[in-house]
């Protein structure tokens, strides 16, 4: 499955890229089964998501939980907690 | 009329008043946000999503503006680049009487912390950059709302 | 820094934020109060006394700017024949984070509805001049803060 | 006992003048004797002070009740409930 992975604040800093195509294998169902195969990938996925309570997720621009299913979608943007205002 | 922006350009304050104020409303609540120069800060760089920044303003700007029966509300958030003094943010409610108008307004702020796609990065003149870590206190102002 | 005034001159909102402004705070709240054209109302007329009515507003002042710590108060008040659409009042308060510059905007204006000499007179289209009562609900409002 | 009466709003109105020196008997001793005392003075006293429930006073600058005594004051300002904001 083509994937558009979109990365935030220090997300976007540790995987050293905004954004990436990814293809993450069948098994990977969920938002939090992404963040998990992103994290065992590489080092820089081991940095950006050692902490899996500290990352937020929108799928196609609607905000997604840990257990939302990622098929179908085509952009998945993960971030840390926002702080504006 | 309900105004939302995100810019990486100033926030011209009075100008946005002037536009705000077209309609002659009653009652005006406004709130500024300015980044404060504390120990040392020399920047603050505020990164966005590109679509759903704005979209999420615009949806707290509609609910605010059904939920008080606002008369006009200009919501301003400058993303990018900014140093001390500068404006962050720019909230304007007007309604017929003040108590929705400043309720409005505080409604925006507290929920301008938590709902929206918005990171803070600061760095100081030590040579420091940190991310902001969301506070506690934020998420139990936002939600008193519910 | 405090600014009080009484003026029988129209209230130049975008001159007195950058007034106010000059220090450069972190949160600024405010409150923009103007005359409505209701029912035909074509003149609101403010009486006040020569003396009390500002030092009253001074008083206020004081108290809200120490009970909130804030960097900076503004607190003008008009006086005299207005039109619809004129500002009555301009309250800016500037405070280091956000809760306080907005409560105590809010103190101020609920304030001034009870402990300011001020007596509002309309004029309406058809004729009609009447003092304007003071209502129930402002003393609840204000009774808040002791 | 010479006195300095300021007078605002509708009771400005009734009665005709902004303020007066007024010379009250020395059995006037109080706020409240004296919004009596105008009221029985004259028709515009009557009009203005026929509620006393309504007005407010102040001596010299400072708030007062009813109760308060005048003695020694320079002006008493008298006034309807207060309406600003």
């Amino acid at each position: 499955m083509a994937l558009r992975l979109a990365y935030f604040a220090w997300v976007r800093e540790h995987m050293g890229v905004a954004e990436e195509d990814a293809a993450p294998p069948a098994e990977v169902a969920t938002v939090a089964d992404l963040i998990g195969w992103l994290a065992a990938r590489d080092e820089r996925g081991g940095q950006a998501f050692a902490e899996p309570d500290r990352i937020r997720a929108a799928i196609d621009g609607m905000m997604a939980v840990p257990g939302t299913k990622i098929a179908g979608a085509g952009e998945v943007a993960l971030f840390p907690p926002v702080t504006g205002g | 009329m309900i105004r939302v922006a995100v810019q990486s350009g100033a926030i011209d304050v009075p100008a946005e008043i002037d536009l705000h104020d077209a309609g002659g409303h009653g009652a005006t609540a406004s709130f500024i946000g300015r980044v404060r120069g504390d120990d040392g800060l020399i920047e603050l760089f505020l990164e966005h999503h590109p679509v759903m920044t704005e979209a999420s303003l615009a949806d707290l700007a509609h609910v605010a503006a059904d939920r008080w029966q606002l008369a006009a509300l200009t919501l301003i958030h400058r993303v990018g680049g900014m140093t001390p003094g500068e404006t962050i943010v720019l909230i304007l409610a007007s309604s017929r009487h003040r108590a929705e108008a400043l309720a409005a307004c505080e409604f925006l702020i507290d929920r301008l912390k938590t709902d929206v796609m918005l990171w803070k990065r600061e760095t100081f003149s030590d040579g420091r950059v940190q991310w902001v870590e969301p506070r506690e206190g934020d998420h139990a102002r936002a939600g008193r709302w519910d």
